[in-house]
């Protein structure tokens, strides 16, 4: 068997999502790879040019439809440098909350999707079983389990429902007993070990100059975490350790996965004290009305009435459950920002992606990519 | 934060006019970060080594075009390890045949960034390595994110592909 | 040990048959009708027709069963809707999959491409004339059944590999050199570790294998080849921690990714067949068959199929047992797979024959009392 | 517990015990008490909905499933409350995907038909805009999620079809939205307002009354009014904002703004 090329994707059970993994192999060796995207494409950007600020949140949410609350964080906390409006305390806490709940959701569907890709059949419905329970706690106070359409430009659309704070100490009690079954069956498993222990390695050195971020960094051992490094929401208010590994192998991803998701439920609990202790109003107080308001009302020709928004721009750093995550929103005094630029982390990790496969074999390439976590949601916006 | 960033935003700023008397052209405020910095698209490469060895923001977060319709401005936003914030480089390029020398000789990470930048908002980046449609088919001829691309006009948005 | 056997049972229908119409037909056939070679071949049709329906039926539950099975150990149901538990949900599959088209792809090879698939389930099914399920469930007296049995179970790697050749696919070819290095490379220690139990019992025939296992199981003392044993069948079966050639994550379906239809649904029941198969050797070799342990009360060892539903319920549970190993380990690479096949698994194999040669010279185990002489 | 210890780990972790066993009793013991009751429901037949899931269930394992009482924030298909609806236009004018169309329903005056909102599920993304939008609180979201169907003309919701849902009394949204505090108001640029009264007739709540103003004398060239002029005054207590008004002024004499 000489050299060929195959195409993994965009309909291949190693690709979450629609994209397509050119490689070359020689027998089972990976020679070159070829990332194609561009299948999900949907723009997202150029869509919001054309909405309110609030209805953007709409497509937030289907940017990466694993971590939808995430982005709509991201989103508006751009928006509201822009617009110049500052969110109510509590409404940053929720918005911590819920980020770290999103994190759980997204870490554990990686967790579910990643040993699916190894081939281990149980875990993949224990996370999916585990993520549900997340999901139950965002339907209870957003409405919906993937698209929330929570976040609002001034703070969040309600408070959460009473007996939620209870609940979500119960799951988190629960999650935490099942994360440890988790690395039962992975770290505790010879075969697993021997799957991913030195697989896909990618130095720090060689992950700071490809401009890699999140997990995947942090498993190479830079300490770099947009929480810690310039906090927003409330993240400077609660404590939790930067998760990091040093072997910069899938193992390494692995636990730091794993240990995010410690300190998730770490912050989760934080979070649920103090908003017990803090009752408040969510949503920013005396806000113009057409920044609180989901609609903007109308004139003749629908969005006839221009209105005098300040002009202003702002950029939004966020970690996402998969990296670092940026927003640039520019507004230009239009009842829509005039540009929105999002950088989606996994982007940048799959551009990468020739440093980490080249040298490795074809049955690599699932735990390899799996490793990467990639959403292509979020990365062809 | 706030101090220690004016004192690094006031050094940077010397240090970089003299380094470019002409090229570079300021340095503005910018909530969050240490300020954008604008400059000149022919000091470009200069500038991102200047950047990223003498200033140590050795990570390219993002690139970004924004179309101003008259002319179009390309947005660097880089991070530094060191001293754990943004920086932004803004260069304003002729609507025309806006063109800038690409980013991946200092960054490698801008590489497809910059395909998309030049995909979506038309900039050319000048000894890209791999100039190729990164998110649209390839042979696509319209630039979506330029606000001459309208919304909501379906008989405008005939695909065109050329065969090659 | 009860009389009633699948042979006598087809024979007896035969003779029914022929008695009733030696009754009503003219006397000219009669001469014809009771020749004993006709009786012999329409027995043998008969039996071979009861041994499909019956194997295909216990293949179809066996794979109602890893459904259930392997719900459980995922925290969920399995099948539940068709029938009582979704007992009749894999009759409703296989008449969707009959009702399919079957298309080939346009550069497929022809032949390969529709010989393959029933090649392997020929083989596949024809091993059940050879396995004794109980007393009489054979075609015939083998000696070398075992033998004959392992012999038709490995000729499986040359028609997967014809398949996926055939289907000039990347992936399936890539799965089909997979399987046939897999297979190839575990059929040496699986074979040694047969060594080990012939050492022991001095046969190869599988009936006088269980019947020595009647005091004790070969698996006791041979507990290295069973380990050895159930490893290879794990490969030979192609289920995880070894399903490499159908690594659906990397290679979509792996050899057989381009069937549909009716020719998949024939590699899908090969499939279970190997799986029924690998695990009545199991049971036959090391677990005592169908001999029933002595706190059984002859009540009901007396009862006419007592030996053959002790002899599922074993099977059942072994390989529910591999079920379980599907459920929580994941696959190994392939250099891996191989690595352990060679490095691991043929030295342990030859440990084992060592050993059973050393409890056969011995002539005595204190505990399990005594072990057949070989040749004595 | 881990949150206790130090999160930060570097390097390898120790090679696993006795090869595989630890994943298979893990999988072991899950086995063992998905035996007793698994996590999953069988759907059609139980529903998370259903009053058994609706107080927490705690299974041998401790597993809470379901998500109780507060399904109901659960923003499914829309009820219509056609008696209270005030043709507003607000739940059209919020929807991000233009999914909401404003039809004639029976029951108005013939001139100026009663208009209710129909929407093509195809298209809506249940972002609960038009029901935060909705004054009355007579769009809300309902509970339910099912809405198969076999052709796509079958997923627009006819009005009378949306009061279907709203008379099985299915559970519904309970959290309403405050209004927000500083709200703009209707103003009036008097000069340029000829009278006509159509703000106030297609005012959904009546607030717009017209009354008279002392018209100021003709100029000199000009003939005199026929009629009494009128202006229209709004009542902000109970405008809902729609800007019904607005869009249909002759003269664009309304506009949005704060009282001086």
């Amino acid at each position: 068997m000489s050299e060929m090329w195959i195409n993994m994707g965009p309909q291949h059970p190693m690709t979450h999502g629609l994209w397509n993994l050119r490689v070359r192999i020689d027998g089972e060796l990976v020679l070159e790879v070829d990332p194609e995207m561009g299948y999900l494409h949907r723009g997202i950007e150029k869509i919001s040019e054309d909405r309110h600020y609030n209805e953007v949140i709409t497509l937030m949410d289907r940017t990466c439809y694993v971590a939808g609350m995430a982005w709509e964080n991201l989103f508006i906390l751009g928006a509201e440098q822009a617009l110049h409006v500052e969110p109510p305390e509590r409404a940053k806490w929720i918005r911590t909350l819920s980020e770290e709940f999103q994190r759980i959701g997204s870490h554990v569907m990686w967790y579910a999707a990643f040993v699916q890709d190894i081939g281990l059949m149980a875990p993949f419905l224990y996370g999916m079983r585990d993520r549900d329970l997340v999901l139950d706690l965002f339907q209870s106070y957003t409405g919906a389990r993937m698209t929330y359409e929570y976040n609002r430009v001034g703070g969040v659309r309600n408070d959460l429902p009473p007996g939620f704070i209870d609940r979500a100490r119960k799951v988190c009690d629960w999650l935490l007993d099942r994360f440890q079954e988790y690395d039962d069956l992975c770290l505790g498993s010879d075969i697993f070990r021997k799957r991913c222990d030195g697989l896909g390695v990618l130095k720090a050195a060689d992950c700071v100059r490809a401009g890699i971020t999140g997990p995947m960094l942090r498993s190479a051992g830079v300490k770099r975490d947009v929480r810690k490094d310039r906090p927003y929401n409330a993240y400077d208010q609660v404590e939790f350790d930067v998760a990091v590994a040093d072997g910069a192998d899938v193992t390494a991803r692995y636990l730091v996965r794993m240990e995010e998701l410690r300190q998730s439920v770490r912050i989760i609990r934080q979070c649920l004290d103090w908003l017990e202790r803090n009752p408040g109003p969510a949503m920013a107080e005396n806000l113009p009305r057409w920044m609180g308001a989901p609609y903007a009302p109308v004139g003749k020709e629908g969005y006839l009435l221009k209105r005098n928004y300040p002009k202003g721009v702002g950029l939004s750093a966020i970690e996402e459950p998969h990296g670092e995550a940026l927003a640039y929103v520019v507004n230009e005094g239009g009842e829509h920002p005039y540009r929105v630029k999002l950088k989606s982390p996994i982007f940048t990790n799959l551009s990468a992606a020739k440093h980490y496969l080249v040298g490795y074999r074809v049955a690599d390439i699932p735990p390899i990519m799996g490793s990467v976590d990639v959403c292509v949601g979020e990365v062809d916006r | 934060m706030e101090a220690s960033a004016r004192l690094f935003q006031r050094d940077l700023m010397g240090k970089l006019s003299k380094r470019f008397p002409t090229g570079f052209l300021g340095l503005d405020p910018f909530p969050g970060t240490f300020g954008r910095i604008r400059f000149d698209p022919a000091i470009a490469l200069e500038l991102f080594r200047e950047i990223r060895d003498v200033h140590a923001f050795e990570h390219l977060a993002m690139v970004a075009g924004i179309d101003w319709v008259e002319r179009r401005e390309v947005l660097y936003t880089v991070w530094s390890d060191v001293h754990r914030g943004y920086l932004l480089l803004s260069a304003m390029l002729p609507a025309e045949r806006p063109h800038i020398e690409t980013a991946t000789t200092v960054w490698p990470s801008a590489n497809w960034h910059e395909r998309e930048t030049w995909e979506l908002v038309d900039i050319t980046f000048d000894h890209h390595p791999d100039l190729r449609n990164l998110l649209l088919p390839t042979g696509y001829q319209f630039h979506p994110l330029l606000r001459s691309f309208k919304l909501h006009e379906p008989e405008e948005l005939e695909v065109k592909v050329r065969h090659v | 040990m009860s009389t009633v056997t699948l042979y006598s049972v087809a024979n007896g229908l035969i003779v029914a048959i022929l008695t009733g119409l030696y009754s009503v037909l003219p006397h000219a056939y009669f001469g014809w009708l009771v020749n004993p070679d006709l009786i012999l071949v329409l027995s043998v049709l008969v039996f071979g027709a009861i041994l499909l329906a019956a194997s295909m039926i216990n293949t179809i539950m066996l794979i109602w069963y890893e459904r259930k099975l392997l719900g459980r150990f995922m925290d969920r149901r399995g099948a539940m809707h068709v029938g009582y538990a979704g007992l009749l949900q894999n009759f409703a599959d296989g008449i969707k999959l009959f009702r399919k088209n079957t298309y080939k792809p346009r550069d497929a090879d022809g032949l390969g491409f529709y010989a393959a698939p029933t090649a392997y389930m020929v083989t596949s099914v024809m091993i059940f004339a050879i396995l004794p399920a109980s007393w009489g469930w054979t075609a015939g007296p083998l000696p070398l059944s075992l033998l004959l049995a392992l012999v038709v179970f490995s000729f499986a790697p040359l028609f997967i590999f014809l398949s996926a050749w055939s289907q000039a696919n990347k992936y399936s070819l890539i799965g089909g050199m997979r399987s046939a290095a897999q297979m190839i490379a575990y059929e040496v220690p699986i074979l040694l570790a047969v060594v080990a139990v012939v050492i022991v019992s001095g046969t190869f025939d599988l009936t006088t294998i269980v019947t020595m296992q009647t005091n004790y199981w070969f698996g006791i003392p041979l507990f290295v080849a069973l380990i050895v044993f159930v490893t290879g069948m794990l490969a030979e079966m192609e289920r995880i921690p070894f399903d490499l050639p159908e690594a659906e994550a990397e290679l979509v379906e792996g050899w057989n990714t381009e069937y549909g239809g009716m020719l998949f649904a024939f590699f899908m029941l090969s499939d279970y067949l190997r799986a029924l198969i690998g695990s009545f050797l199991v049971v036959l070799l090391f677990l005592g068959g169908w001999t029933m342990p002595g706190w059984v009360p002859s009540s009901l060892t007396a009862l006419p199929l007592a030996a053959l539903f002790w002899f599922l319920l074993k099977t059942y549970i072994v390989f529910g047992v591999f079920v379980w190993v599907r459920a929580s380990l994941p696959r190994v690479r392939t250099d891996q797979l191989l690595r352990i096949g060679w490095m691991r698994m043929v030295p342990l194999s030859l440990l084992a024959i060592v050993l059973a040669a050393l409890l056969v010279l011995a002539k005595c185990l204190p505990v399990l009392g005594c072990l057949p002489g070989v040749g004595g | 517990m881990a949150t206790e210890e130090t999160a930060v780990r570097s390097g390898k972790t120790e090679l696993p015990l006795l090869w595989v066993a630890k994943p298979l009793a893990t999988a072991a013991r899950q086995f063992g008490r998905s035996l007793v009751r698994p996590s999953t429901i069988v759907y059609p037949f139980e529903r998370l909905e259903d009053p058994k899931f609706r107080t927490e269930v705690h299974v041998a394992s401790g597993k809470p499933i379901g998500v109780g009482a507060v399904w109901d924030n659960y923003r499914g298909v829309h009820a219509l409350n056609l008696e209270t609806c005030i043709s507003c236009n607000l739940c059209a004018f919020s929807c991000p995907d233009i999914c909401i169309e404003m039809v004639t329903v029976p029951g108005g005056d013939p001139k100026h038909p009663k208009k209710c909102p129909q929407i093509d599920y195809g298209k809506c993304s249940y972002c609960g805009f038009c029901s935060d939008a909705c004054p009355e609180g007579c769009l809300t979201m309902t509970t339910r999620y099912e809405l198969s169907v076999t052709k796509r003309s079958e997923m627009v919701y006819s009005p009378e079809r949306l009061y279907g849902v709203y008379k099985e009394k299915l559970p519904m949204n309970p959290i309403r939205l405050e209004r927000p505090k500083n709200e703009d108001s209707i103003l009036l640029d008097a000069p340029l307002c000829i009278g006509c009264n159509a703000c106030a007739r297609d005012c959904p709540t009546n607030c717009i009354t017209m009354l008279d103003i002392p018209k100021a004398a003709p100029k000199p060239g000009e003939k005199p009014a026929k009629r009494i002029w009128k202006e229209p005054v709004v009542n902000d207590s109970d405008c809902v904002r729609c800007g019904t008004c607005i869009s249909v002024c002759p003269k664009e004499c309304l506009f949005w703004g704060t009282h001086p």
